[in-house]
């Protein structure tokens, strides 16, 4: 059906109303950048659309100890905040400038593998979303946000307000592997936030792109060197395990034997880019 | 001498830079009528299949649906686009009728009010096809018992009787008897997209006097008007295509796709038609640069001289042949390279799978030729003893010599170039090779 | 991790117009009053620069100035008859068939000349700026412009040239395959220099540099441009692109700029030619043609470089990453089932 | 629903346009006001050659409705086109033969001119990145590159000059 509606709601309680005015069948879009070549090629054919872009969710702030970065905040948005340097880098590292510029950070949620490096980056963080309905709010950890592939734990009646992004967040690094250097679907993406205490490693937290239904956590591999020191013995095996428990598959840029061995690489590189950049700050503060 | 030259030899500015940077250029799909229409296709959605039925009930319900084409509607519905000089059969359905033989291939088009409702209606035509087994690999359609893609009862191009286009110079198996060793390797490429930034498409418009112009982007305009005038089984007098600026060629707009469907539309609708392809269109169901599997062996002398050549090729036309069989030709007429082979036998076959149709793309037919061949040169310098300079220089052409298919070289200039280029990059040549030449041999080209 | 760099060569032949023959392109120049030459074609500019290149050619010929060369190509109410634009076929056959037209024209011209400057024939000459010049007499002299004018106003006459090109159809014996299959042949000669990553396999493409020989480069410039956006072309098809990523298999075939993998300016390595002219005998000004040949040599000459960096003969295109590695570890399963033998052999001594 | 009037500013030129629901600003600039510097090479946001700047930052007209513009800058290549010759971006692309099919160029140049609008002085890897959204099928991007390294120096040395 040729779209019969196009709705832009200027505030969060409009948006909530609309969507539960017209149930699941509206279709949701931000930066459109995933959505609309599907309508432009009639491959999704909606009646209604409603865009978040004008709906006041575009702000990022750094409130205490938290960024709260509004779903529709462009990714542009994001490379250019500073309270959070993964979120930067994993930001400029995902499509192009014009997309970055309409590409927001809650659509980059929603966008199935191999895209969605930026989600890779949140989920490493430990971010937590806010979800708002008409019958009120809620947060989830991010990690719990995903049920399967294009799947989530969002409501019918449901929107993807915010994104909470605590700005403590230790040790980071973050790779995104692609079969060009830029704007290109991920071979693999990884990011990676790390602690240590005493020179060891209190908590960890890897998280993959490409390589599941959605942005994983590689729970095991972070099981397998917390309360090592990073040294590489310990770097291997969080890469081996990590390749180990990744569920990757195949599709026009890569075939799931190669993305595992990607994790592999990847995870160990990414540590190593940590223990680079502990060595570079030794060396700044000499 | 040459008078000199005023013009020719100097870098003038485009005479259409202006136009490009402006973007005052206008190219075919650039234009837009009052009252132009959108005409989409119903493609087939699986490799091989019998259609049973095209239901458009509900298509025809889509606000904005103005008409639907079927095989029915076309005048000549199959064709070769090569028949215009003389290759046969015709092979090629402009829509599908009782079979459907690759992914993607046309069976139905809509004509609606817009490009949205023309998709819309696409998307609403219900199929009833019976899918049929496929094949995809050019040797595996060539095995007896494969599925049989043409309507005609086998899976290879006929070529003047033989099932490949063959060439035979001198006696390669009493050579490679004689031959000090035999170097064989077998070479695979995947088909390639020739992927223009500006998709194939066109315009049809109904003009006042009876007429149809045919806005354009092909990047051959009688070779379009002539196809369609065949399919539509008008005269020619009554087309009128207008093209010659192409945001990208590159050997995928040589097909005549859009012409005949676009201008039928337009001659059923008295209004102007657009038909062009979406990016993914382009991408999946256009023409691509045809698979090959390339077979050489080799026989070759202690001293580096290749004696013997033996090529064996498939190219893999998917399911109609469109431009490929002459790609074919123009392939064993240069499979041997450009060095001077005794005795040469190069057999290639155009072989159709459930596949895209591939055609024309840059470098039609040399382009995986050359790459097969220039491994194996390196392969065979590994053999010899020798590195991969001295190998060519050894076996380069020269003028006057014959080329396995009786031609006499006369433009041989490899050697000069292949002297340039070690220059360029500061490789040392030995003397010999730095004093060879291209000239005939009997001139003192030793 | 290892990064291991190679260098490799290729040199290669290609045979430009279309081979078998049998396809004519025509012309058709007239003046106008003022002077300008309308080139009536029905060849097409795919980017490659046609128009500009095919008016340089009818300027030179006609012996008048490039501004004053109109092309009017591609409609097909007023270009004549035309195969099209591929095969390398169109500055070839277009540009002949353009130099023939050139000629009936300026005899026109010179007719009408002749009775304008009252000067015999074999006196007058073009100068290439627009005039006709008396030989040996620089004060006798007229404007084309004036000429084409005088033929149209005072003598009734037209100034138009027709021509027309066509390599004969040439017959393939079919038992042996003797055949005419091109008008000429142009050259070329490619270095690459690659490097390897053991660990991804990822190939990075670090110099392309070639000689290429074309015969007459009409404008280097346009023949330089080939040459580069050929060379990315060729590392494009050597190590990314493919339709059917797993062919023989038909699933996955891509159906976006992103999941059709061509190299970006990122990916561009150094670039570098030099262009040999040895001049065809039937090109148009001994033209060979440049435009489909440039992304041919580039293919085997990162193959053979990645083979110098690697040891791996690889025979399958695109080289992917993927390809790569499966075949270092293949190797290195190789060398390690032969050092045990080797073990087993010493011990067995 | 019907259609709605929507107004935006068109190279500094209020326009007003009567659109069905979420026509993309991409079919509204080429067919409803002629705009066809604007190209459609994909419509899936992948090739660029639709490019257009919103407030100053480069956007694909193919995925933007255009009732997301409504009252906002829109600027094309034609409004980058001066009414006397031509822009420093676009004379550094016809000197650094630049293009060959022209296809990509409107979306190239419009890339450029944001650019040299943010960072006058890039750097070749941050011309690179800028073009990261931006497909040639036919130059090889380095005379692309050549171009804006070209026009940031002509820019420069113009500005150097005194008075």
């Amino acid at each position: 059906m040729t779209v019969l509606e196009y709705l832009v709601p200027r505030s969060l309680p409009e948006a909530i109303g609309l969507l539960e005015r017209h149930g699941p069948e509206l279709l949701v879009m931000a930066g459109g950048t995933v959505a609309m070549p599907l309508i432009n090629e009639g491959i999704s054919l909606p009646e209604r659309v409603m865009s978040l872009r004008s709906a006041g969710l575009t702000s990022i702030e750094q409130r205490g100890d938290v960024l709260s970065i509004g779903a529709a905040a462009t990714l542009t948005q994001l490379v250019a905040q500073d309270g959070v340097a993964l979120l930067s880098e994993a930001a400029r590292n995902t499509a192009s400038w014009s997309i970055r510029n309409m590409g927001t950070v809650g659509g980059n949620l929603f966008t199935p593998p191999p895209g969605g490096d930026v989600a890779v980056a949140l989920l490493a963080l430990d971010a937590r979303v806010r979800l708002s309905g008409p019958h009120g709010e809620r947060v989830l950890p991010l990690a719990d946000f995903y049920t399967g592939f294009m799947t989530n734990a969002l409501a019918a009646d449901e929107l993807l307000v915010e994104i909470y992004v605590p700005t403590a967040v230790g040790e980071t690094a973050f790779i995104k592997f692609g079969r060009k250097h830029a704007n290109t679907p991920a071979v693999v993406t990884v990011a990676i936030a790390l602690q240590r205490r005493d020179g060891r490693i209190s908590a960890a937290r890897i998280a993959l792109g490409a390589a599941g239904p959605h942005p994983i956590r590689a729970a095991r591999a972070e099981a397998a060197i917390v309360g090592s020191a990073l040294e590489s013995g310990v770097i291997e095996r969080a890469a081996d395990t990590a390749a180990g428990e990744c569920r990757p598959f195949r599709d026009a840029i890569a075939t799931e034997w190669y993305r595992r061995r990607m994790v592999g690489v990847f995870v160990r590189r990414a540590l190593e880019k940590v223990v680079e950049q502990e060595q570079d700050d030794v060396g700044e503060g000499e | 001498m040459s008078p000199a030259l005023n013009v020719v030899g100097r870098s003038v500015p485009r005479s259409d830079g202006i136009g490009h940077v402006t973007g005052r250029t206008q190219f075919a799909t650039d234009h837009s009528f009052p009252g132009m229409l959108h005409l989409k296709i119903v493609r087939s959605p699986v490799h091989h299949a019998r259609i049973r039925r095209i239901d458009l009930s509900e298509a025809e319900r889509v606000p904005g649906f103005v008409c639907a084409l079927t095989h029915a509607d076309v005048p000549h519905n199959v064709y070769t686009i090569l028949g215009l000089i003389g290759v046969e059969p015709e092979e090629e359905f402009v829509l599908a009728e009782d079979r459907a033989r690759y992914k993607g291939e046309p069976i139905a088009a809509i004509v609606a009010e817009s490009e949205e409702a023309a998709l819309d209606a696409v998307a609403r035509v219900k199929l009833d096809l019976e899918e049929l087994p496929a094949v995809f690999d050019v040797e595996e359609a060539l095995k007896p018992g494969a599925p049989i893609v043409t309507h005609w009862g086998n899976n290879t191009f006929m070529y003047e009787g033989h099932p490949c286009r063959r060439v035979r110079f001198g006696d390669v198996e009493e050579a490679f008897a004689r031959a000090d060793h035999i170097v064989e390797g077998v070479y695979n490429t995947k088909p390639i997209e020739q992927a223009p930034i500006e998709t194939t498409g066109c315009i049809a418009v109904p003009e006042a006097n009876g007429r149809y112009t045919v806005y354009t982007n092909t990047q051959a305009v009688y070779f379009s008007l002539d196809n369609t005038s065949i399919i539509l089984q008008i005269p020619g007098n009554r087309l009128h295509f207008v093209g010659g600026t192409v945001g990208g060629g590159f050997g995928g707009k040589v097909d005549v796709i859009v012409e005949p469907l676009a201008t039928l539309a337009a001659m059923k609708t008295n209004r102007p038609v657009k038909y062009a392809y979406s990016r993914s269109e382009e991408m999946q169901v256009s023409s691509t640069r045809s698979a090959w599997r390339i077979y050489v062996k080799d026989g070759v002398m202690r001293d580096g001289r290749i004696i013997a050549r033996k090529v064996t090729s498939y190219a893999d036309s998917g399911a109609y042949s469109r431009q490929t069989p002459y790609a074919l030709t123009k392939h064993a007429a240069n499979a041997s390279g450009p060095y001077a082979i005794p005795n040469v036998s190069i057999d290639a076959y155009c072989v159709y799978t459930n596949r895209v149709p591939s055609s024309a793309m840059r470098g039609f037919g040399i382009t995986m030729a050359s790459f097969a061949l220039e491994v194996q040169m390196d392969k065979i310098a590994e053999v010899a003893g020798l590195d991969p300079w001295s190998i060519r220089f050894i076996n380069a052409y020269r003028d006057g010599d014959i080329k396995p298919h009786r031609k006499v070289v006369e433009d041989a200039t490899l050697i000069e170039t292949m002297q340039a280029a070690a220059a360029l990059v500061g490789q040392d040549l030995p003397a010999e090779f730095r004093a060879m030449t291209s000239a005939r041999r009997s001139e003192g080209g030793a | 991790m290892a990064k291991l760099r190679g260098t490799g060569m290729s040199a290669v032949n290609y045979p430009t117009g279309m081979n078998l023959g049998g396809d004519p392109s025509q012309a058709l120049i007239h003046a106008t009053t003022s002077g300008s030459f309308v080139v009536s074609l029905s060849a097409t500019d795919l980017g490659q620069g046609l128009r500009t290149v095919i008016g340089q050619i009818a300027a030179e010929a006609l012996g008048v100035r490039m501004e004053d060369v109109v092309i009017d190509t591609a409609d097909t109410d007023t270009g004549p008859h035309d195969m099209g634009t591929f095969a390398s076929r169109a500055t070839h056959r277009v540009g002949n068939a353009v130099m023939a037209a050139a000629q009936e024209a300026r005899e026109a011209l010179l007719d009408v000349a002749e009775d304008e400057l009252e000067a015999a024939r074999s006196d007058l000459e073009f100068d290439g700026q627009g005039n006709i010049l008396v030989r040996g007499a620089p004060d006798r002299s007229l404007k084309v412009a004036d000429i084409a004018a005088a033929a149209q106003f005072k003598y009734g006459k037209t100034i138009a040239g027709r021509g027309v090109y066509m390599k004969p159809r040439s017959p393939v014996d079919p038992e042996t395959g003797a055949m005419d299959p091109d008008s000429t042949e142009a050259h070329a000669c490619t270095v690459a220099e690659v490097e390897v990553d053991t660990e991804t396999g990822e190939v990075t493409v670090l110099s392309i540099r070639s000689a290429y020989e074309v015969g007459r480069q009409i404008n280097p410039a346009l023949v330089k441009g080939q040459i580069v956006g050929g060379a990315w072309m060729g590392m494009s098809h050597a190590l990314y692109e493919t339709t059917a990523p797993y062919y023989p298999d038909p699933d996955h075939n891509p159906k976006d700029f992103s999941e059709y993998l061509m190299p970006g300016a990122y990916e561009m390595p150094e670039i570098d030619c030099v262009v040999l002219e040895y001049p065809s005998s039937n090109g148009p000004y001994g033209v060979k043609g440049v435009g489909e040949m440039t992304a041919n040599a580039p293919i085997p000459a990162i193959v053979n470089a990645i083979y110098h960096a690697t040891g791996l003969r690889i025979d399958e295109l695109p080289v992917t990453p993927e390809l790569i590695l499966r075949g270092l570890d293949a190797k290195e399963r190789a060398a390690s089932v032969a050092s045990a033998a080797d073990t087993t052999a010493t011990t067995g001594s | 629903m019907g259609s709605k009037i929507i107004t935006f500013v068109l190279g500094g030129r209020e326009v007003e346009v009567m659109v069905k629901p979420m026509t993309t600003l991409q079919a509204v600039l080429r067919y409803q006001l002629g705009y066809t510097a604007v190209k459609e090479g994909c419509r899936q946001g992948g090739c660029g050659s639709c490019t257009v700047l919103v407030e100053g930052e480069p956007m694909m007209s193919c995925l933007l409705p255009v009732e997301d513009v409504a009252g906002m800058h829109v600027t094309t290549l034609e409004a980058i086109t001066p009414a006397d010759g031509l822009d420093r971006v676009q004379q550094a692309f016809l000197e650094h033969g630049a293009f060959q099919c022209g296809y990509c160029t409107p979306g190239m140049i419009v890339v450029s001119k944001a650019l040299l609008g943010h960072n006058p002085r890039p750097t070749r890897q941050e011309i690179v990145d800028a073009f990261a959204g931006n497909i040639c099928r036919c130059t090889g991007y380095e005379p692309i590159i050549a171009a804006v390294e070209g026009a940031a120096r002509a820019s420069a040395s113009k500005a150097a000059q005194p008075g």
